[in-house]
């Protein structure tokens, strides 16, 4: 086996910031006041908040030392299934930092945001060529936000056809954020089973599938890694009976430019820029949730919308079917700008690229793995694949033991009992940009955990010993929450 | 691509394992009906250098590249930012990680934003702050439903007219599909929230205030406190300028049960509007019905400090159809931003910042009364202000764009129709005196 | 005694970058080739170097998880005594950063070079009134350079008295590259044993000082962290022999604003625009080592020089007295970029702040420490203060168990075994931007490990134990030298 | 000021226990006579933004604000940085390190370098590649000093006429105080160093000779080592131009003694020339002469590879007035940069990107010479060549540098007064065909 990456170093305890102030201390080159002072009425004045008073390297060293804590894509491989933990290009953030970008005002006005304009109109563009879709928003701050707004518009879409639906189909395989958005609109979620090859049957499709049944939300490559071979016949099954199909496209990254989910007879779909296009997670966001959608349903699109008129970009905001306004400008603009670099700097055969190797690292995975780790849907994958811990069950040893003994050999564990349907689901989503060496010792680390299962549980039970903290008390965390300091 | 690392020979070893003859085989499972016949069109992909040019290029396009004078705010404040900030947030362990699942290892980004939440309820002086949102305008339609989802009587929430005209859109936005109201308060002549109208309204489940107002205006939060009492409805306030609170009393020593907030001025640059940080705060009484993450101590096998994200059961990936939200991915890295910002300024800083930010805004404001525009309303304010300009403003305006790249306020007329040349101003600590003289002297 | 900072977290091991090479890999992005091949002869041309073939993620983790093994300031107090280890200040880095200093090229002509060539000609007023001197070059890249350069001036000096000299004295409290730098001049260093107060006594000095001897050069304040209380009579000494005065201002930190060494009777100094002016020191360099001199040697100085007419500016070669060029173009720009930022970042009052409270900061240590490890001299000290092994010598520990020690506890050790004049030498500089929290935490730290060492020795002599590595063997690495993968 | 943490209360309760009435008590050792009565006379401190202000004013003065096209090079050169090696080399761990004197928590710095020194040596085919020097220039001087003291008999060295022109100067003031002697080897009509001068010279301890010359002329390495040979003196090369290496034969294959170099090319900014990258390789035979730190790898107690600074009993910290030279700190964290850049061009990259300055040198050549200007000399180049200008030319690259920001070449004659309207032209990979065609249109 090939050393693993993980060991112990000397890294540094840090106080909460305000443990470190000192009365008097200001991190802050406070600009000079060449004005009068203009003192507020008092009955309007309060105390100043009572933040830390810091010096500058006190600020230095306390975010320096957190930052040593973490874990990121750039400190090792990250294969958390459904979260498409790729390489954030250096270079995208350089494009995001420059001053024309970055110290835009949204209040401008168009004439003198032509460049952020035309930047936003043909990422929209590309977009619609990548999803094989006629119209696109990035307004969306989110995936979730990108569900809201696709909910939206079906609910639209069916009030104009004067008359309003209350159901909504879910598979069981559904990441929880379209349940939840459903239910922003009202949409009562009709849970659906996968069928035995982990995938969705035409058949149990249309026996819930109704004329008050607004339509269907499916997950195409689906959360167990798996392409739904039957979307054609479910779109049509959904949009026989008047529904609607939309799709979660969180899992792009496993298909582009092998299919155009809008050519297939999805409706609307939402994609995750933080995922298939390179922008940094950043620790629980900012992403961007663009959604695209039908000729039909671009009417319905939030506003403004961008638009060309000769050489020249404008918003548009008189769009009377529009959904409205989902964000208070224009969306994650710099999110935007990463992704936008990302896909000049692909190209078309380079996103078909990262699709196949992130296809082929996953199915190299699951086939190296699946002697070692249960494998309850055994079929060719497609970015992910998902097993569980049915094999160490005996040993008394979990989906959570392994991931967290996984730390202690330096890899950031897979997604955790999700998706549902695999109980102790281990969801393993490597990338394209994890090479082979990386890959195989990812492979010995959980390997050589699975031996350990049989031979040594407690190290897994104990583990991780190699990070800052031990496993830490959820419940108490959450039966006393202390939210503040 | 130097983003692929597959050389040939890994390609033919994995294709092996993966029992596979091609890449192309690896899609079979893909019935050939559902696959595109011809690829992707979309321009050849770029040298990183080319992307440098055309980049510049397209930044170049926009104003702010000349390094403008921004006289506007209206959601979007032009303040300094440390040269600390970039550098720290950038570093990969905080920017390239995922949303903290493995606590072990993602206390830098837990303690960071426990921080966040801690410094957040200092400012707002309210119980509980969530981890972020994406921007005041979702953070304040969340807060609407919630007063909604609470009053079983009342189904509609009845929101300031002098609350951001864009977030008054995301709230209808999120109301439309579920039959919720949304009714509008008029304002005074004095460019306040009309506190008699809002009296005279019946079963609301909540009322929503921004304050400062959209007009800059300070809004008396206490009197609303009180009518909402006397409804026993939900209080929520807003704010789009977090440094106001550098000096001005805190929503929470008004009472609000409610507060949704823009971050960006916490060292966030404003980036044509997005992604800028949203804050949400409540009470402890609310707390299961906030929306979204929250970072909370707890302690690890050993005894030892540590945090994690928790209380999740409010939301979707535990409760799914059930949960208070369907927000999942947030705006951590900009709220780890404010964080940063926030220890920088400080007690002292923040309130130095805030004071500066209202002695410039008042000084801009007796320049170009002098300059002959009319005050037009008469209320306290902090950084911003109305006023009605003099005959040929509009042409001035456009001059000094041009001729010196400063922006002079923000023409008021279409969110305000009734507003004709009716201009929305803003200074910040980046103004200096010299320019607004000179801008004083220029529209004369 | 509080929480101390050393604790242990998840690192990750990585072999050397050849050992991630794949043949085939690229991780940059090519230019495009826009004209025709132009092959070179066959006989001109050779194999491509064998570099490492990575991805670009490669390289990136590869550095990340390098430099997550390095201690800088960012990460905690390094207390390291004659290296002046402050903070850098972050906006120093985005000054230099500019594309109009960074892009310049050396010979794109004054004319058009006109913002550096006042920014050089500035600093160098700067420098030459807080050394109290007439004049000052930027030139030397380093302090040892500047020695260098200011040994020249003095060998130029005595060339064109007519007789040139053979000798120079030289303290035993001075730094290596004082005779080093001497010796390239064919100086012979005459050793000069400091007095009983750890400075120097004029007697010793007039006991050596002849007509022979080119000079002396002082260190002052000297490596004891004491001040050269006789500074004056030695100068005094030295002129009426003949001789000059060299000062090595390596430690100026101490007294900006206090003393003007220009004005006590120093002929020549140096100074390390990386020590007391903050450019980080980037893990051994690049620095920068100005020297400054008086009236009188001013035509000495290095060529080319920068001079204002009117309110342009231009280099300037012919002068004929000059000791030469020393660097190919104008020495380390990048560097004074950040120096001037700093010094027009502080003032007046904020340089004359530094040094008074980074004497505060080391008498403090002094006086709490005391107690704990031997003092050698117990005088009021300036900006460092030099302690030993002396009462940890009968639990057979040293000075170096101690300082390796330190690093469990999360602290940078102090300089140790220099000045050679202490015995065990323990020589701790905190700077005045370290936090009297911070400094009673290490405070803390040296009493406890002055405790291990009576207590439990084995801590000592085993330390470190939370680094990535252990102590090295650094006998057999200088024995059979193994200098290249 | 912000990067002073001292409260008045911690400066009261330290000056308690230092024992000191005041601050200037601390001072008290210094006698009067000795302290400065009247301060600093310094601007007035600037803020973190009036600094921003001041330094951008500042570096528009100087023309590479603008983006300029550098034909240009002579020892300083125009090429391409990608993106992540600012990123990696700014990260606080390497860049507020100091020299890793404690080797266990430097091992960061160690690996890099030591991974450094190997690169340097697999680009030169040399032995040994110390740690880094402060520039070519310098570098080179220490080379003489070497071959001079090993040679007890002879005291010149004897230096080829086309190594750059600064580094003959430096040479010459580190030989002016030791007595030894730098005779010029002249140059050929073909620019080339002249064999023929060196064989007939006598008492020399050593020969050094740049390739490519400062005319980019590629010297006849082999020639040099032979008369070396025969002379029974050390042999050196110097380079300006490090990326050359990617495509020709290194001096290493030659039999170079010592090799002093630039590696400026290698991913570090121009900034005005410094600070550049001293490279400096050498032999096995003359390890312990070599100046300056060395990396070495070896064990830790746990017998786990590790690295640190070996064979200092060369260096000043030891061995003192007998040192091999009196350097201390060198360019560290541009070796760091240079490993970074070496790693991410790669073999592959290396190769290619040497080949395409050379096929763009030829290319601007020809378009130069199409448009009248006379290629003097017919000898082998890498990037940079000459050529003899036609009447006219100054003006006309004052126009170009004033309309298009372009820097056509470089006067010669304060370099080589008899090369009167002879410049030295430089094409990098940053250089286009267009802009070379353009250039040659408007020079003809
Ligand atoms: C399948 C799927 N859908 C939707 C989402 C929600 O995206 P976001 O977190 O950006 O709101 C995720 C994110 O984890 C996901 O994996
Ligand atoms: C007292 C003293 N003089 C000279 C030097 C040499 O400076 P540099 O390392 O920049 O050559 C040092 C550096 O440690 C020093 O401490």
């Amino acid at each position: 086996m090939t050393r693993q990456p993980g060991t112990k170093g000397l890294i540094f305890n840090e106080p909460n910031v305000w443990d470190k102030s000192r009365e008097g201390r200001c991190a802050i080159s406070l600009p000079r006041a060449d004005v009068d002072r203009a003192p507020l009425d008092p009955s309007l004045t309060g105390e100043a908040p009572n933040l830390p008073q810091l010096s500058e390297l006190d600020v230095v060293r306390h975010y320096t030392r957190l930052s040593q804590w973490n874990f990121g894509v750039d400190s090792g491989m990250y294969p958390l299934g459904s979260c498409t933990m790729k390489y954030n290009p250096k270079t995208n953030e350089v494009q995001a930092a420059r001053q024309g970008f970055a110290g835009a005002h949204p209040l401008a006005g168009d004439e003198f945001s032509q460049g952020a304009l035309r930047l936003m109109y043909d990422l929209e563009k590309y977009l619609a060529e990548i999803t094989g879709f006629a119209g696109v928003t990035l307004q969306p701050a989110a995936g979730a936000h990108g569900e809201l707004a696709g909910m939206l518009i079906i609910h639209a879409y069916h009030a104009k056809q004067g008359k309003q639906r209350s159901k909504i189909i879910i598979p069981d395989t559904a990441h929880g954020t379209n349940p939840a958005s459903a239910t922003l609109c009202g949409y009562q979620s009709i849970n659906l089973k996968s069928g035995p090859k982990g995938i969705l049957e035409p058949e149990a499709v249309a026996a819930v599938m109704d004329e008050d049944t607004a339509g269907i939300m499916i997950t195409n490559p689906n959360t167990l890694g798996l392409f739904e071979e039957h979307i054609r016949e479910i779109c049509d099954i959904v949009h026989a009976k008047g529904g609607l199909v939309y799709g979660d496209g969180a899992n792009m990254n496993a298909i582009m430019g092998v299919v155009k989910p809008g050519k297939v007879g999805i409706d609307v779909l939402h994609l995750n820029l933080h995922k298939t296009f390179s922008t940094p997670h950043g620790g629980g966001g900012p992403g961007a949730g663009p959604v695209a959608v039908t000729e039909e349903l671009i009417p319905f699109l939030p506003v403004p919308r961008v638009e060309k008129e000769l050489d020249s970009f404008r918003f548009v905001s008189d769009c009377p079917e529009s959904i409205g306004r989902l964000h208070t400008f224009y969306g994650h603009f710099g999110v935007m700008v990463k992704a936008y670099a990302y896909i000049l700097s692909m190209g078309a055969q380079g996103l078909l690229d990262v699709s196949r190797l992130a296809v082929l690292n996953a199915n190299y995975i699951k086939e190296s793995l699946k002697g070692t780790l249960n494998l309850p849907y055994d079929r060719p994958c497609m970015h992910e694949c998902v097993f569980n811990d049915a094999h160490q069950k005996k040993h008394h040893i979990t989906t959570m033991d392994m991931a967290k003994r996984l730390l202690d050999y330096g890899f950031h564990p897979p997604t955790v009992y999700f998706p549902l349907v695999v109980e102790g689901a281990f969801m393993v989503e490597p990338t394209e940009t994890e090479s082979k060496e990386d890959i195989d010792q990812f492979i010995d680390a959980v390997k050589a955990i699975a031996k350990e299962a049989q031979t040594d549980p407690e190290k897994l039970t104990s583990a991780p010993v190699l990070p800052k903290v031990t496993r830490l008390d959820e419940v108490a965390a959450a039966r006393k929450p202390c939210l503040r300091g | 691509m130097r983003y692929l690392p597959h050389t040939q020979e890994d390609i033919r070893e994995m294709l092996a394992v993966a029992g596979s003859p091609s890449l192309d085989g690896l899609f079979d499972t893909i019935p050939d009906s559902v696959k595109t016949k011809h690829g992707l069109n979309l321009p050849e992909p770029l040298t990183e250098w080319e992307l440098n040019d055309h980049m510049e290029k397209l930044a170049s396009e926009n104003i702010a590249c000349k390094g403008y004078t921004c006289l506007i705010g209206a959601g979007s404040y032009d303040h300094y930012i440390p040269a600390i900030i970039p550098y720290l947030v950038s570093r990969s362990e905080f920017a390239t990680a995922y949303t903290p699942y493995q606590p072990e290892v993602s206390q830098g980004t837990l303690q960071g934003i426990y921080e966040f939440q801690t410094m957040v309820t200092d400012l707002l002086g309210m119980d509980i702050a969530t981890a972020s949102h994406y921007d005041c305008g979702t953070a304040l339609a969340e807060c609407a439903l919630i007063a909604l989802r609470k009053n079983r009587k009342a189904n509609k929430i009845a929101v300031s007219d002098l609350v951001h005209p864009s977030h008054r859109q995301v709230i209808e936005t999120y109301l439309k599909p579920t039959g919720y109201e949304m009714v509008l308060i008029p304002h005074t002549a004095r460019g306040l929230t009309d506190t008699a109208a809002l009296e005279a309204m019946a079963d609301i489940a909540g009322v929503a205030v921004q304050s400062p107002n959209f007009f800059g205006h300070i809004e008396d939060l206490a009197a609303f406190r009180k009518i909402a009492d006397s409804k026993k409805i939900l209080f929520i306030t807003s704010f789009t300028e977090a440094l106001a609170w550098g000096v001005l009393k805190n929503p929470g020593s008004f009472g609000a049960d409610l507060v949704a907030g823009e971050g960006q001025s916490l060292g966030i640059a404003k980036t044509f509007g997005g992604p800028g940080l949203g804050l949400l705060a409540g009470t402890s009484k609310l707390m299961r019905d906030l929306p979204g993450r929250l970072v909370g101590r707890t302690k690890d096998t050993n005894g030892q400090d540590g945090y994690v994200l928790t209380l999740s059961t409010r939301e979707q990936h535990i409760r799914r159809e059930k949960a208070s939200s369907n927000i999942c991915s947030n705006n951590g890295l900009n709220a780890m931003t404010a964080a940063m910002y926030l220890s920088t300024v400080g007690k002292i800083g923040i309130r130095e910042i805030a004071q500066l930010n209202h002695d410039k805004a008042v000084y801009l404001r007796s320049a170009l009364t002098a300059a002959g525009f009319t005050p037009v309303f008469d209320s306290p304010f902090f950084n911003e202000f109305v006023m009605k300009v003099p005959e040929g403003f509009k042409k001035k305006r456009a001059d000094l764009i041009h001729r010196h790249c400063l922006f002079a306020g923000l023409d008021l007329t279409p969110f305000y129709p009734e507003l004709t040349d009716h201009y929305l101003f803003c200074a910040t600590e980046k103004i200096s005196r010299q320019q607004m003289d000179q801008l004083a002297k220029e529209v004369a």
